[in-house]
C-alpha cells in the first residue's frame, strides 16, 4: 500500500482532525483539573483564615460579655467540680455516655453534691457539650 | 443405540475440535502460567485465562452453551460487558481504593497523565491507515490508555465486536508493563535523569481529599461529558472512601462490588475469545497497533517529562512520565524499579503515583472524547 | 478541525448548561456536606447527592448518558428502582439488622407505631386537595411513613414518573429527623410527661425471635396481601438473622447485599433528579405535603401515646410515640435525646425502638392497603 | 380555590373512604398482629410445662425400668473411669470427638481398660452422646 | 365506604385462602423446622421453607405479588432459576470452597461417584413407565444425582414447569440423607466390610491441586460439552482457590456470591410451590421417583464398591460408595456416622470426599449428557 | 397399567438407550479422568527430574566458570560484610525493602563501607536478589 492511500485513508475518516482535536481536548481537561486542584488548599486556608478572623473579631467585641455570663455561672465550686470529673475522662474516652460518667462518679464516692446535678450544671455552663449521636464531650474553649 | 452414541460422539468436543481452538486454548493455559506462576496482574490474567478455555472447549452450536448464542448462561454474563455495566462499577471499585493524595499534593505531575494520552490518539492513526473503521480505530487506540475497563466500556459502545481482542489486547499488553516499558524508559532517558531524586510531597488535608471527587467529577465531565459513566463512578467511589462516615459503602465497592465483577467480566472476556472469531487478520492488526500503542504511550510519558523539565526548577526523574500510561499501579511499580536499578536507595513509587492515575483520569476522558466524536 | 472543536464545545457542560441543573448541583452539593459534615443519614445523603451530580451534569441528550435515556448505564441501575426490586432487598437486609427484643416484649407498643401511619392518610387527603391523582396522592402521602425504600417501592408502583422528588423528599426528611421532630415533640407533651420514666422491657426467648418472623409474616400478609414484596423480605432477612444456623446467609444480607444496593439505589435515585425534570411546581407541593406529613405523622403518634395514657396503669412516656414515624433508628434516638434534655438520666433508647420499628411494619401495610386501592 | 372545591376534589377520586379504611386497616393490623405477639411466649411456656408434665409421667412410669437397666450397665468400675473421663472436659471442650478423647486419655496413662473400650462402654450406658454432625458430648441426664 | 372494606376484605388472605396452600404453609414451617431445629441442611431449608410461606400466601391474581406474574419482584429474582443463571454461581462457590486433595490422592474412588450416578438412569426409565415425557423424565432422574444446583439447572433446561416440585425434592432428599442413607447402607454391607480401615491417601502438591480444574475442564467438556456451564463454574472457582494469588475472587466466590445467590434461589424455588400448581398428581410421583432414585443411588454405589474390593489388594470400605451420590459433605458425613457406629476409632469422613465430590462431577456429567440427548 | 405397556412406554422415547448410553458416557467420563489425574503427580515428577538432571549436566558443564566469577567478586571483606547484613534477618523478615535494611543497618552503626556501597555489591554478586514485586531476599544458593 502506498503512502499515499494510507494517508487518504485518514483524511477520509477525518482522522486527522479528530486525532489532533483529541488531544487537545484531553490536554486541556487535565490542565484545568491540574489549575482547580493546586487551588483546592489555598482556598480553604483562605476559609479557615477567615474563621480564625470573625472568631477573632467576635471575641473582640462579644467575648467579653459571654465569659462574664459563663463566668456568673461558673462558680469556683462548680469549677473544682468540674477538675473531679475531668480526671475521669481517661477511663471514659474523649467522647462518653452521661450514664457512664454518673456510675464512675458515684463509684469514686462522688455523691455530694450527686453528680446528676452537677453534670447538668456543667451541660449548662458549656462545659459537657453533646454531638449528633447523643455522646457527650469536654468543650476546652469554655474551660478557659 | 450406535445411533445415540454416534450422535453423542459427534457431540463431543474430539469430533468438533477446530485447530483455532486447540490454538486458543493453549493461549488461555498460558495466561493462568503467566498469572499464577509470573504474579503477571493474577486477577486478571486467571480468569480470563480460565474464560479462554471455557469459551474454546468445541460444543455444538444450537445447544444454548456458547457465550453468543442467547440464553446461554454466560451470555447472560456477557451482557455487563456488551452493555457497559462492568467497566463502570470496577472503576467505583478502583476510586473507592485510590488514595489521591500524592496527586493532589503535585498537580502539575498530572500533566504527565494528559501526556501519556497521545499513544491513544496516534495508535487511531495507525489504525485507520491499516483500513480499520473509524469506530473500530478508535477502540484499538485506548488499548494504550492501558486501561482495561475503559477499553472495553468504548469498545462496547462503537466496535462490541471487537470486544474480545481488545479486552485481551489490552490486559495482556498491562500485564506485561514490567516487559513491555523498561526498555523503552531506558532508551529515552539518560543515566543522570534516572538518579534524579524528588521531594516528599506535602501533607494533603482530608477535606482537600472530599473536596477532590466533587469538584473533579464537575470539571471533568463538563468538559468531556461522555467520560461520565466512567469517571462518574471512579468519583463515587472516593467520595465514599474519604467521606469516612460512609466506609461501609466504600468496602462494599472495594471489596464486593470489584471482586464479583471482576471475576464475571474476566471469564466472559474470555469466553468471547472463541478462536473461529477471535484468531482472525483483524486480531493480528489490533495485537500489533496495541503494543504500538502502548510503546508510543510511554514514549510520550517520558519526552513530555523531559520537556518539563527545561522549566522546572526544582527536576522531576523524568521516569515517572512512563506512568502517565495508567495501568495503575503497575507502571508506578516499574518506575520505581527501574529508578532503583540505579540508585536502591531513590524512591520513586509514590512520586509516579500521581501521573499513574492522572493518566487513568486522561484515558477515561480520552474515551469519552473518541466516543462524542463518534456517535 | 475547527468544526470538530465547535461541535464538542457544543457538546460540552458549558454549552449545554441550564440554570436548573446550576441549582441542582447546589442542592447535591448540600446533601453530601449534610451527610459529612453534619451527619446527617450519611449512608443515604452522600450517594444521593453524588447521584444528584451526576444526574445533572449537562449532556447531550442521544448519547446514552441520562439515565432516562435506554441504554444507558445509570438506566440500566436504574431498573433495580423502577422495577421495585431494591427496596425489598434493603428491606431484607434490615431484617437481618433489625433485633424486634424490645417490639416483642411489649406489643402494646406497637399500636404508636400504626397511630403515627395516620400521617400518610392525612397528607394523601391534601394532595388529593392540591390536585394530584390519587396515585401521585398516595405515593406523596407515604413520605410520611419516613421510609425511603417503602416510599420507593409504592411510587414506583403508583406513581413512577415522581420517583425522583418523592424519595429525595423522603430520605431530606428522614434525615432531618433531628431538626423537625423536637419542637413538635415539645408543643405536644409537657415537661411532666417528658420525664415519666418506663421500666425494662423482659427477656425475649430465642425461640420467640425465631417464631416472630414467620407469625409476622402470615398475620400481616393475610390481611394486607400487598406487603407481601416488602415485608416478605424484612421478615425473611430476619429469620435468617434469628435462626442462628444461617448466620452466613444473614451477614451476606445484611453486609453484601444492602451496602451494595444502598449504593445503586442511592446515586440512581440521586441521578433521576434532573433539574427539567425535577424542578417543578409538582416537586414545590411534593416538598410541602411531605413536610406535613411528617409533622402530623409525629403529632398523632405523640397524642397517641398521650390517649393510651389515659387507660395504662404503667404509664408510658409519650414521647416514644414520636418514634413512630418509622426512620429507624433515627427517631428513636431523637425521642432519647429529647427525654434526656428533661433528664439525662432517663434512657428511652430502647423502649422507643418498640414503636419506630412497628412504624416500618405500619407503613409497608399502608402502603400494600394503598398499592390495593389503587390498582 | 375554594374549599367546596378542595373537599370536591377529595370526593371525587373517593379520597375520604380510602384514607379511613386504609388508616383502619393499618391499625387493625398491628392491633391483631400485637394481640398475637402477646401470645406466643405463654403458648409457648405452655408448651414447655407440657412436655415437663409429660417427662414427669414418663419418669413415673418408665424411668425406674431404664434407671435400672443402665445400673446394669453402669458398674461403680465403669462409673470411676467415667469421672476419670469426664476431667479431660475442660481440655476438650464441651462437644469433642472420639479420636481426641483418645489421645488425650492415653497421654494421660489412662491405658487400662483400654480409652476404645471404656468409651463404647460409656457411650452404650448412654453417659457420652453423639449430635447430628458427628461430635460427642457428655449427657448428664443418665450421669445422675 | 362499606363498598371499600368489602373489596378490601375480598382481598385479604382470608377470603382468598385455598386448602392447598394452607397445606404448603404448613410444609413450609416444616421446612424451617427441620433447617433450625434438625440442623437438617439449614442454609436451604430455611430459606426454600420461607420461600414456600412467601409464596403461598393468599394473594389476589393482578395485582403483581405472585411469582407467577410478570412484573413482581419475586418474578423478577425468579430470573434467575428459570434461565439457569443461579446454579452455576452457586457451583463457582462450591469449587472455590471444595479441596480436592482426596480425590486427587486416590482417583480410583471417583469410579464410587459414576456408580452412583446409576440412580439417575435408572429412575430416568421409571419415570418414563410412569407417563413422563422424556424431558421430564431425565429431571425427575436427576434428583438421583443429589445436587441441588444440578437438578435446576437441567430442570430449568427441559422442564422449567416442574422447577418447584423437583427442586424441594432434590432439597428435601439431600437434607433427609442422614435419614434415607443408614438403613441402605447397612443392608448392603457386612459388618466386617464396614469394619475396613483405610489408609491415609498421600499428600497432594499445590501444584497437581492448580492443574486439576484446568485438565478437569479440559476432559468433562470434551466428553460432555453440555457439562459446561456448571463444571467450567465449578473449576473455575477451584482454581481462583488454588492458584492462591487470586485469594481475593475466590473470596468473593465463596462468600458473597454463594450466599447472596442461595438466599435468591432458596427464596423463589419456595415461592415457585404455589398450592395449586405444586399440590398435584405430578408432584407425587416426582417425590416417590425421587426417594426411589436416592435409594437406587446409594445402593449401586455400595455395591460397587463392594465389586470393586474384588479387585483390590487393599481393599476399601463399602460405606464409601454411598457417599458417591453427592450431597456435598452431608453423605461424606453419614459414612463417616455409620462407620463409627462399629468402630468408633475409624475415621472415613477423609476417604468418603473423594467418591462425595467425584459424585458431583458425576451428576453434573450425566446432566449434560441428559440435556444433549434431549435438546 | 400392564408390564408390556410400561415397557411400550421406555421403548416409545428410545429411553433403554438413552439410559444405558448416558451411564456409560458418564462412567467412560469419569474413568478417564481419574486416569488422567493419576498421571498428574507423574508427569509433574518426571518434569522436576528432568530440570535436576539440566542442571546438574549445567552444573557440569558451566557451574565452575560461574563459581570462579562470582568467587572474584565475593571478596573475604564481602563475606564478612555479608555475614554481617545477613543476621538482619530476623528483624526484616524473609523478604524486605533496601530502606529498611539501610535503616536498620545504620542504627546498628554499620556505616563503614556505607550501606548503600556494600548493598549494591552483594546485589551484584547475586546474595541479595530482588522479587516481581521489587522485594527483596537472600539468595542461599550463591551464599554456598
Ligand atoms: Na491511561
Ligand atoms: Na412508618
Ligand atoms: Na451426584
Amino acid at each position: 500500500m502506498q503512502i499515499a492511500t494510507l494517508i487518504e485513508q485518514v483524511s477520509a475518516h477525518n482522522g486527522w482532525n479528530m486525532a489532533l482535536a483529541g488531544m487537545t481536548i484531553v490536554f486541556t481537561c487535565l490542565v484545568i483539573l491540574a489549575l482547580t486542584i493546586s487551588r483546592i488548599h489555598k482556598i480553604l486556608d483562605l476559609l479557615d483564615n477567615r474563621d480564625q478572623l470573625r472568631l477573632k473579631m467576635r471575641e473582640f467585641f462579644v467575648g467579653r460579655e459571654k465569659e462574664k455570663q459563663v463566668a456568673s455561672l461558673l462558680t469556683p465550686a462548680l469549677e473544682l467540680e468540674a477538675a473531679r470529673y475531668r480526671r475521669l475522662t481517661p477511663f471514659l474516652g474523649e467522647t462518653f455516655s452521661l450514664k457512664k460518667l454518673i456510675r464512675f462518679a458515684e463509684s469514686r464516692g462522688m455523691t455530694n453534691p450527686p453528680p446528676e446535678k452537677t453534670i447538668r450544671q456543667l451541660m449548662e455552663v458549656g462545659l459537657i457539650k453533646k454531638d449528633m449521636r447523643n455522646r457527650f464531650t469536654w468543650d476546652d474553649s469554655v474551660a478557659k | 443405540m450406535e445411533d445415540l452414541f454416534l450422535q453423542f460422539l459427534s457431540n463431543t468436543g474430539f469430533a468438533l475440535v477446530d485447530y483455532r481452538q486447540v490454538i486458543m486454548l493453549c493461549v488461555g493455559t498460558l495466561f493462568i502460567y503467566l498469572g499464577i506462576a509470573k504474579h503477571y496482574e493474577p486477577l486478571l490474567l486467571v480468569p480470563i485465562g480460565f474464560g479462554v478455555l471455557m469459551g474454546n472447549m468445541p460444543v455444538m452450536h444450537g445447544m444454548g452453551l456458547s457465550i453468543y448464542e442467547e440464553g446461554s448462561v454466560l451470555s447472560y454474563l456477557y451482557y455487563g460487558v456488551t452493555k457497559g455495566i462492568y467497566p463502570p462499577l470496577i472503576f467505583m471499585g478502583i476510586g473507592a481504593m485510590t488514595d489521591f493524595s500524592t496527586m493532589l499534593a503535585r498537580p502539575s505531575l498530572m500533566l504527565l497523565g494528559a501526556a501519556a494520552q497521545a499513544g491513544i490518539f496516534i495508535t487511531f492513526l495507525g489504525a485507520l491507515m491499516l483500513g480499520f473503521s473509524p469506530g473500530e480505530a478508535a477502540s484499538i487506540g485506548i488499548i494504550g490508555g492501558a486501561d482495561g475497563p475503559t477499553a472495553i466500556f468504548l469498545t462496547s459502545k462503537l466496535a462490541p465486536k471487537l470486544i474480545g481482542p481488545i479486552a485481551i489486547a489490552a490486559y495482556s499488553y498491562m500485564a506485561l508493563v514490567p516487559v513491555i516499558q523498561p526498555p523503552i524508559m531506558k532508551l529515552f532517558t539518560t543515566k543522570k535523569e534516572r538518579l534524579i531524586k524528588m521531594r516528599e510531597p506535602r501533607k494533603v488535608s482530608k477535606r482537600e481529599r472530599i473536596i477532590f471527587p466533587i469538584i473533579g467529577l464537575i470539571l471533568s465531565c463538563l468538559l468531556a461529558p461522555a467520560a461520565l459513566p466512567l469517571l462518574g463512578m471512579l468519583f463515587l467511589g472516593n467520595l465514599l472512601k474519604e467521606a469516612t462516615v460512609t466506609e461501609r459503602l466504600a468496602d462494599a465497592a472495594r471489596n464486593t462490588v470489584i471482586d464479583t465483577v471482576t471475576i464475571l467480566l474476566g471469564v466472559t472476556v474470555g469466553a468471547s475469545t472463541q478462536g473461529d472469531i477471535f484468531l482472525t487478520k483483524e486480531s493480528i492488526g489490533i495485537f500489533v497497533l496495541g503494543a504500538l500503542s502502548f510503546a508510543v504511550a510511554t514514549a510520550c510519558g517520558l519526552v513530555f517529562a523531559k520537556g518539563m523539565n527545561l522549566f522546572l526548577k526544582e527536576k522531576i526523574n523524568p521516569l515517572i512520565g512512563a506512568a502517565g500510561v495508567s495501568a495503575v499501579p503497575d507502571s508506578a511499580r516499574v518506575v520505581h524499579t527501574v529508578a532503583q536499578q540505579e540508585d536502591p536507595t531513590n524512591y520513586l513509587l509514590m512520586h509516579a503515583m500521581a501521573p499513574n492515575i492522572s493518566g487513568v483520569i486522561g484515558s477515561a476522558i480520552g474515551a469519552g472524547v473518541l466516543w462524542s466524536f463518534l456517535t
